[in-house]
């Protein structure tokens, strides 16, 4: 407890004055310190020795906003988080004030506004304890030191490399490299182009195809739809054309230009 | 001293990293049994009980190491001063140590700050942390664990010799009494 | 044993470097003679005489350092624990192998992550790769090449001693390129 929190003007300042007056050196020096919001949350309930299970949410949200109104005036760096649990303090500040339908859960009880806030702060509070723990603990290079005979008498040999598992290597790459090249022949399979000519191949002359023919069964779904992609590049290309002769007849389709001395109708 | 004994402590002595069992084993000229082994080992601990190096078993083995209360004699000599980590490097080897494994995104719902890379790279250049995959969500976030080498560092044999978090409400009274600021 | 005796070996075993007198009375933390300070490491010496170490006295100071005798144990320990490169050392030096000359980038492409420095460090200490140029690209990054002691290292006379690749040249394209550096 006798640590000082900061210096200001060389004298040693012990502890922050109830009344939250902090000479604006000391603060920019100490808000620095806070780990984020819940950190400074945490030291606010601590400070004036609030009851963390019972938080009276109107009290902690004008210390915190207070900190940080100040901080922005101070034009200090102000992360995003200490404004999101501004807006989240007020948030849990309405709820309690306002009347209304209460939050229940599944069994039917009211669940309080700030369980959510009291749950992260204890989460935290674990975490900072834990920290303090590990931090405490007798470390190796610090407190503690392995034994070390001089180097050159337990030289470490460099590791060896055996030349035979470069190729090893090497296939791994190509391996890696064929998954995606197979991708690439996915894509090619299922190219437009590719069903342009298709299509096109088999309305050579002045037969008609089916419109159904195209979606083989077989063939699957992706087929159907670069199919009818092709379709309607050539269509819209004039190098066939698409016959329905009435709603919900069947449609054909033949080459542009053909002389139609096939003609079904 | 038995000739056993003789041998373990100049391997353990002379050996950089910590020694498992079967490394020992591997390098004696005869046949022991994991018993006898032990038993050496034992007798090995205790015969050094009074001096300035202790015989642990650590996460990775079994290694001399100097006693924590000898470690003025050896801060006097060491130019180099060891690496102090911030608030933020220790709240993140905390979360990960306690809630491992966990994403990026875990610390920083526990911590309620966004972490700096850096935290992370600090940690694991320390050869602490490392990835031990990805979890299953859209963006198959790394998921971080702790090393062997942590414990070894602080001189744990597994995570379970390490404080229990203290849980849920016994914390209470810690949050309302500690008022103790960490500059 | 006396305190000085017990901190003198705790000093001296866990020292990286041997230690001088000058050192080891710094260390202390009380005021010892030169006189005083010289039988205790003569003390010290004898008790180890029949142990697996000895305390010597060499140019730069004093140290603990394995009897020859015992030196069968170390090495059957070091061969049963060989040192191995990290995965990416190890693919990080094939492609240099095989795509020299080659950027970081150019690894890093092939290899789908990005590189660590350390990575390249330590094939760069090693005396295995160095950097023969820059790339005529904006930001002009060093091309690095396999050096002539890499192949003296692993017992090669020349680039083409080296495994040929399954699946052929086309894999690798920047192959035929290697005989026009000179390394």
């Amino acid at each position: 407890m006798n640590a000082s929190l900061a210096w200001v003007n060389g004298e040693p300042l012990k502890e922050l004055p109830p009344d939250l007056y902090i000479p604006p050196d000391a603060l920019a020096v100490y808000l620095n310190t806070f780990e984020g919001p819940l950190d400074l949350l945490s030291w606010l309930i601590r400070h004036h020795r609030l009851d963390v299970l019972d938080i009276p949410m109107a009290q902690l949200t004008a210390q915190y906003m207070k900190y940080v109104l100040w901080m922005r005036s101070q034009r200090l760096e102000l992360a995003a988080e200490y404004l999101v649990m501004a807006v989240w303090l007020i948030e849990i500040k309405s709820r309690l004030l306002l009347p209304g339908v209460p939050d229940v859960d599944e069994m039917g009880g009211d669940i309080d506004p700030r369980a959510e806030l009291v749950q992260r702060l204890l989460e935290y509070e674990q975490i900072r304890w834990a920290a303090q723990q590990l931090e405490a603990l007798p470390r190796i290079g610090r407190e503690i030191f392995a034994v070390h005979l001089s180097p050159e008498l337990v030289a470490e040999s460099p590791p060896l490399v055996d030349v035979a598992a470069f190729p090893l290597i090497w296939l791994e790459f190509i391996k890696h490299d064929r998954l995606l090249s197979h991708h690439k022949a996915a894509r090619r399979e299922l190219s437009v182009r590719a069903a342009m000519a298709n299509l096109l191949s088999g309305v050579q002359g002045d037969f008609f195809v089916e419109f159904y023919t195209l979606f083989d069964v077989r063939q699957g779904v992706a087929q159907w739809v670069v199919n009818f992609l092709a379709l309607l590049e050539l269509a819209r290309e004039h190098q066939i054309e698409l016959v329905q002769n009435q709603s919900f007849a069947p449609i054909y389709l033949r080459a542009a230009g053909a002389t139609g001395e096939g003609d079904l109708f | 001293m038995t000739h056993l004994k003789i041998v373990l402590e100049m391997l353990l002595l002379s050996s950089v990293e910590p020694l498992t069992l079967a490394q020992m084993r591997s390098a004696l000229d005869e046949e022991v049994s994991s018993e006898a082994l032990r038993r050496g080992l034992d007798a090995l601990r205790s015969d050094w009980h009074d001096r300035g190096l202790e015989l642990v078993c650590v996460a990775d083995g079994w290694r001399f190491q100097t006693k924590v209360q000898f470690q003025g004699y050896l801060q006097r000599l060491r130019v180099e001063k060891p690496p102090k980590y911030s608030r933020a490097v220790m709240e993140t080897l905390a979360v990960i140590v306690y809630k491992q494994p966990v994403t990026r995104g875990d610390i920083e719902a526990i911590r309620g700050v966004s972490l700096n890379a850096q935290t992370l790279r600090t940690l694991e250049q320390r050869g602490w942390i490392r990835i031990a995959g990805h979890r299953n969500v859209p963006g198959r976030p790394a998921l971080f664990v702790t090393t062997p080498q942590f414990l070894s560092d602080l001189n744990l044999r597994t995570l379970d010799d390490l404080p229990p978090l203290q849980g849920g409400d016994e914390q209470v009274p810690n949050l309302a009494v500690n008022a103790e600021l960490d500059l």
